[in-house]
């Protein structure tokens, strides 16, 4: 594995851009993080659910007293309590989806296999599972709905009365002049039908929560691994009847998201009802096959009857496809996805015609909500198999084609067909880049070896691109009641008595190192070191230190969080400069500069004061300072990113502030026989602004690499016709292991951000390089198109029949 | 990951193990407990009773016989088996052990467990009936010996008692073996696999394909894929491989593993 | 899940159909039966301890006739409740007589739900495939035994 | 039952259930909970352990199997502040992200570098293919172990 550095920009003493050890990893290696399921409590009671085997049943009775009999089980909660103590979550969508009826636990029917229908909670974890092996719950079986293309059919079994039907959000996009690229294109390519499958990134650590209600003050404190706390304070504060400030959210470590955890809200109120209910704090740990079961699956998308207007040369104007997506039994995050994909509308291409025609329909299967790319790593997907479909069919050259496309470096900042703005990039230089590494030139000499050995070899590229800090403004396109827009991060940064600065984040970190590029960047600027940054663990909304977009998702902490941090630590040090003038009698602030741990006139080193002084004199002897000092030392910023709220009838305003790119390629050797292949080489190039930390950037590329991998080979959400999980563990949900993983040769450029305070851009969601790549190759060693983001051995097999 | 209320009980003798096992019709013998505890988990299936066989010293041990044949006690761990000297006359053995899921697993799974369990897609089961083990199975009436083609009756089935235990596994010497597989990722579990051997005539064993390894002989590796379609095997389907598509491996892999025992 | 196959029993058919209508004889065809009760001629409960390898699977059966057209025709659903398993099937038997012995022909559609399911489809179809076999032979005992008392 | 187990070199006596896992008994019984569960079925290894001598995955190991054992977790590996070379080489190579894996990883390193100081690529992509992670993708892991190696 090599990794070719950037050409260093500008190597200065700098602290930006240096991949400095993380803070984090000294607990982590001694096994001494603070993980939910660690925290104990006194007197605590073990929750476990009661599931439904059924994926679609009415519920005719539940009995919990054979359950509530047995010695150390403290108490139990229905769907019917549920529905008379709170009121349902408030929906995104407009009609119809906005008026399903979604509680914590299933009220009268349930809707997919694995849906909690009764919370049972016991003295330990094993009595917890027993009593809920009493609980008598009786169904009425309905038939199932499995697959989204029959979920509007007049005869299809429907999920939400209240709705109607199974069609839960539509929306046209259309931008540019469809009929007159038709017109003008040498040819219209057809694609009947792409299919994206259904996945998610299945943390290591799954979903869990310790919940304690505090009877005085009515406040439950949720410890908890929910990487959105803003969202789940928003959902959970109107359905439990009471003001946000009662929820207090605190994280510490958190053991993976990749989005799959920012949809916890339900299990969350359940916990705390119980807590209140039985007086006792609730531990909840969710274990593997239920996450698999009932959590936050990933979109799974068709797009039929694509057509693309091409002309012979290869360049592209235009394209229009129904995009039909599976929201699975509630909308919990969705129909959000159905516009989140439009921040990349044109992927990394210069066609301006594009229509969308796109659907969200329910099924009785596990509620969709965000995963790693969400409904972005969908869409660049469908772009680049039309690209390599466009090749095929025309005879061109995959590298050709995109080279001719791809918007070029002089275009930046260059406006999208639907007015997303992209800052900066160099496409075709980070394809020559991933080209290179993976021994382009020398590819039909390894073509040659591999056919000598009975394998074919196939090469495929992956070009997507990575939207980062969400302009939530777009979610008015879904509904336009919505009083949604705009972005934000706090973060504080302060100067204790004793001289310590200490930093609080409204972010929940799942393993991206935000205590160490937040230390960079205060160190940076107060000039002192890293080891006097202290920079406190997870998110509590105590501190005071949230907004009401605080989390860690959608690739946006190196603009949203590392911004408030720069904004708070900018105005410690003019407050630190404004009280040194004052201490040194009157010296004027442009003369005073921060330096080793201080600061100190600029031409008269030696007047020297200490952080440690000017945190004592403001915080414990502050007696005869100026009146209207205003110096506080405990600095608290809002970073809000420069939006205006898009245009709702044309669908146009730009979406995400940033777009960082990644482009990969796969080499793939096909066995003919078994379908069984193997990925023998691996490039990944990224370009994702200002680094900080670059050691941290290239973690995340290569993780968003191996999940890429994992689910284009192994990794499949797949139901029987019945609706049942045929994948809910790891016995037959296969993620990659050591010996799975391919060489990889990573390599970077750096194209700063015009549009952020440090020029960063967000990344690590990835766009889903590696499936695009991986499908490319495996078209280019078979011959056969692929049409299918999911390609295991049998697949592979079928394709060359 | 919750277990069901179950007893432990860790016999120092093989008779006291089969007491334990005959005083309650569901008492499980516990190996290593890779598969048994997690079908646990999964609260499946439960048994009552757990007696612990990690205390009986007569049930491990490799011999090398004189003849070439290996003598194997069943609580011999995957591990043991590959580092094992006297394995190394019957190479195939460490070898497709050294297959078996990672390193913990086979520290603590045990020959023994892995046929007794016969889950269909382990890698033991067809590779013992295709090299002609012979399985030696004791109860409270005495040992008897049953080859591997009738030791292997089902699902979590074999010719193995709830009141009686195998005691010992015997293979007749031999070189010429051979073994293929299609996992689900490298060392990954087996979508389907065959085991082959030379002895005089060509036995060939088929996995996950039924409940039981498919057997079949044949003269020479050309004719094996004929003979697989001969055998009409209806597999499983599942997520990962449809019933014609492993019929389809079934014969790709008997052919690959007899060309391997055979030397091509 | 599909299941069907055939099977020559050495019996007329009469007896055939006679032992497929006789609860106290079907109940004895399943597997590990450790009690049942008759409600009416079409309709009948057994517990039974499915034995499977690693340890015993309760559940409670529940089975009705749904269809009949003798001595040709049966068609029953059968529902098993377990806390391992749920276990909802429909199943056909259709009788010929072919020259002295009886040709079942028989299918079965099977739903299997809960933690059991967790277990893999590969393992779970041997599984169902294994015990339907025991419940073909159980049936060939029972044949003979009704044409010996005979 | 009565169980005295030595964890890092202290023993710890507790009455444990025979159904009780032995990462359970880690994590919930004696509070070290520097062991961590990432699945249900015996895959992930987030729970390994070195058991006399032996790394094994907790959680197919009931507590009662090792009553009178010696058990090495993460939480023993450190000298007081000074931390192994294994794990200062995990941070120096970014080998961690959320860190939830890092225990088992850990223990499955150093176990392979106790009986295998030198070990190739293969060797030590071998030995960690018992511990899944999510985030890193495994390449800097291999870096870390491979800098440890002599």
């Amino acid at each position: 594995m090599t990794t070719i550095a950037p050409e260093k920009v500008e190597v200065g003493k700098s602290l930006l851009g240096e991949s400095v050890p993380r803070k984090e990893d000294r607990r982590l290696t001694q096994g001494q993080g603070v993980f939910v399921d660690d925290i104990k409590r006194h007197g605590m009671g073990y929750l476990h659910f009661v599931r439904s085997p059924y994926a679609h049943a009415h519920i005719t009775s539940i009995d919990v007293s054979k359950a509530e009999e047995i010695k150390g089980v403290y108490g139990t909660l229905t769907g019917e309590e549920v529905a008379s103590l709170t009121d349902p979550f408030f929906q995104i969508a407009s009609e119809p989806g906005g008026r399903i009826k979604d509680f914590s636990l299933a009220v009268g029917k349930v809707r997919f296999v694995g849906e909690p229908i009764v919370a049972v909670v016991a003295e330990t974890r094993e009595l917890a599972r027993d009593a809920s092996e009493l609980v008598e719950v009786e169904y009425e079986p309905l038939d199932a709905l499995v697959d989204a293309r029959h979920a509007l059919e007049t005869d299809a079994p429907v999920l939400h009365d209240d709705a109607g039907g199974n069609l839960m959000w539509e929306g046209v996009y259309e931008w540019g002049d469809l009929d007159q690229a038709f017109a003008e294109a040498d040819q219209v390519i057809k694609i009947d039908e792409l299919h994206f499958h259904r996945f998610n990134s299945t943390p290591l650590e799954c979903g869990g929560a310790l919940v304690e209600y505090n009877r005085g003050t009515g406040q439950w404190t949720i410890h908890t691994n929910n990487q959105f706390p803003g969202f789940a304070a928003i959902m959970m504060g109107p359905a439990m009847r009471c003001g946000l400030d009662k929820l207090r959210f605190v994280t510490q470590d958190i053991g993976g998201g990749f989005g799959n955890k920012i949809t916890s809200h339900p299990q969350l109120v359940t916990c705390c009802l119980l807590s209140r209910k039985l007086n006792r704090p609730i531990q909840w740990t969710e274990w593997r096959t239920d996450f698999h079961m009932s959590m936050s699956h990933g979109n799974e998308r068709w797009f039929r009857d694509t057509e693309v207007a091409v002309k012979d040369d290869g360049t592209l104007l235009g394209f229009r496809t129904k995009a039909l997506d599976d929201a699975g039994a509630w909308l919990r995050y969705e129909p959000l996805g159905g516009v989140i994909w439009a921040q990349v509308t044109p992927g990394m291409y210069r066609w301006r015609h594009i229509r969308v025609d796109f659907t969200q329909v329910a099924t009785n299967k596990a509620p969709v909500s965000p995963n790693r790319g969400y409904s972005r790593m969908q869409h660049l997907w469908f772009t680049e198999r039309v690209i390599d479909i466009v090749a095929r069919e025309l005879g061109l050259d995959p590298v050709d084609v995109r080279k001719r496309n791809y918007i070029r470096t002089e275009d930046m900042p260059y406006e999208t067909p639907n007015g997303c703005i992209y800052d900066s990039g160099d496409y075709a230089r980070m394809l020559d880049i991933a080209l290179d590494l993976i021994g382009w030139d020398s590819m039909g000499e390894k073509r040659r070896d591999a056919e000598s050995r009975g394998k074919r070899l196939g090469v495929g590229i992956g070009s997507t691109l990575d939207s980062g800090t969400n302009n939530f403004g777009q979610s008015r396109m879904i509904n336009p009641e919505l009083q949604f827009s705009g972005n934000n991060e706090v973060a504080t940064v302060k100067l204790d008595i004793f001289g310590e600065i200490v930093v609080t984040l409204g972010t929940t970190p799942q393993g991206q190192g935000h205590e160490t590029t937040a230390s960079q960047v205060v160190a940076e600027i107060l000039n002192c070191s890293l080891d006097d940054v202290h920079v406190r663990a997870g998110h509590d909304s105590y501190w005071n230190s949230h907004a009401g977009f605080s989390g860690t998702y959608a690739s946006q902490f190196a603009v949203t969080g590392l911004s408030a941090v720069k904004g708070a630590t900018e105005m410690l040090r003019e407050e630190i400069k404004k009280l040194a003038s004052v201490i040194f009698g009157g010296v004027p602030v442009e003369a005073l500069e921060l330096a080793e741990g201080g600061v100190r006139i600029k031409d008269n080193p030696e007047a020297f004061l200490p952080f440690m002084a000017c945190g004592a004199i403001i915080n414990a002897n502050n007696a005869g300072l100026p009146e209207d000092l205003g110096v506080t030392l405990n600095c608290r910023y809002v970073y809000r990113p420069p939006f205006e709220v898009p245009d709702i009838e044309r669908k146009f305003g730009n979406l995400t502030l940033t777009y960082a790119a990644q482009i990969h390629v796969a080499v793939v050797e096909v066995d003919p026989e078994t379908g069984y292949y193997d990925i023998v080489d691996y490039a990944a190039v990224d370009d994702c602004g200002k680094r900080i930390n670059p050691q941290i950037v290239e973690g995340q590329v290569m993780g968003a690499t191996a999940q890429a991998i994992g689910a284009v080979m192994h990794e499949t959400f797949e139901y029987d016709e019945d609706g049942n999980l045929l994948t809910p563990n790891f016995y037959d949900y296969h993620v990659p292991h050591a010996l799975d993983m391919p060489p990889l040769h990573t390599g970077a450029i750096e194209s700063p951000s015009p549009f952020t305070p440090l020029g960063t851009k967000g990344m690590g969601e990835g766009g889903g390089a590696g499936i695009h790549a991986v499908c490319a190759a495996i078209q280019d060693a078979t011959g056969k198109i692929v049409t299918d983001s999911h390609n295991p051995y049998h697949r592979v097999w079928e394709l060359m029949r | 990951m919750l277990l069901r209320e179950v007893e432990y009980v860790k016999p120092s003798s093989i008779a006291e193990a089969l007491t334990n096992l005959a005083a309650n019709d569901g008492a499980r013998a516990l190996a290593g407990g890779q598969t048994l505890i997690n079908v646990m988990k999964a609260r499946a299936a439960s048994p009552d009773v757990l007696v612990d066989l990690s205390g009986l010293e007569e049930l491990k041990g490799i011999e090398l016989g004189s003849d070439g044949t290996l003598s194997i006690g069943p609580m011999t761990t995957y591990t043991e088996l590959m580092d094992s000297a006297e394995a190394r006359a019957r190479p195939i053995l460490g070898e497709v052990c050294s297959k078996i899921a990672d390193v913990q697993v086979r520290n603590r799974g045990t020959i023994g467990g892995n046929l007794c369990a016969n889950d269909p897609t382990n890698h033991l089961p067809p590779l013992m009936a295709a090299i002609g083990a012979e399985l030696t199975i004791t109860g409270a009436g005495g040992e008897r010996t049953v080859p591997a083609s009738d030791f292997f009756l089902g699902v979590y089935m074999t010719a193995v008692g709830q009141t009686e235990l195998l005691t010992r596994i015997t293979i007749p010497a031999g070189k010429h073996d051979g073994f293929a597989a299609v996992t689900l990722g490298v060392d990954g579990t087996c979508i389907v696999n065959a085991a082959a051997s030379m002895n005089g005539s060509l036995r060939i064993a088929i996995g996950c394909v039924d409940a039981v390894p498919v057997l079949i002989e044949v003269e020479s590796p050309d004719t094996v894929r004929a003979a697989v379609r001969a055998a009409a095997l209806h597999p499983p389907d599942d997520v990962h491989a449809s019933s014609e598509y492993r019929a389809h491996l079934a014969e790709v892999l008997a052919e690959r593993a007899a060309r391997q025992a055979v030397g091509e | 899940m599909n299941v069907s196959g055939e099977r020559i029993f050495s019996a007329p058919r009469a007896t055939v159909w006679r032992v497929l209508n006789d609860p106290a004889s079907m109940a004895k065809v399943m597997p590990g039966v450790e009690g049942f009760d008759v409600h009416d001629s079409g309709r009948w409960t057994a517990n039974v301890k499915i034995p499977l390898g690693l340890g015993g699977l309760r559940m409670k059966v529940d089975m009705e006739k749904t269809e009949e057209r003798e001595p040709e025709f049966a068609k029953m659903a059968i529902k098993g409740t377990g806390v391992g398993a749920m276990l909802n099937m429909v199943t056909s038997f259709d009788l010929r007589e072919a020259d002295g012995a009886c040709a079942m022909a028989w299918s079965a559609e099977v739903k299997i739900a809960g933690p059991v399911g967790s277990m893999g489809q590969r393992v779970l179809q041997p599984i169902v495939n294994q015990q339907v076999e025991n419940v073909l032979s159980a049936l060939e005992v029972q044949v003979q035994e009704a044409l010996r008392a005979e | 039952m009565n169980v005295a187990v030595t964890v890092n070199g202290t023993v710890y006596e507790r009455d444990v259930e025979a159904r009780k896992l032995l990462i359970h008994f880690l994590r919930d019984d004696i509070d070290l909970t520097g062991s961590h569960i990432g699945c249900d079925t015996g895959n992930c290894g987030a729970c390994s352990v070195i058991l006399d001598g032996t790394l094994v995955k907790s959680c197919m190991v009931l507590a009662v199997q090792a009553n009178g054992s010696k058990v090495e977790t993460v939480e023993g590996l450190a000298d007081g502040e000074q931390l192994t070379a294994l794990q200062q080489a995990f941070t120096d190579h970014h080998a961690l992200q959320c860190g939830y894996c890092t225990p088992g990883m850990l223990m499955s390193a150093t176990s392979l570098l106790r009986s295998n100081p030198s070990p190739s690529d293969e060797e030590i992509r071998k030995a960690l293919q018992g511990n899944i992670c999510r985030c890193t993708g495994y390449w800097n892991i291999f870096e870390a172990v491979k800098s440890v190696a002599r």
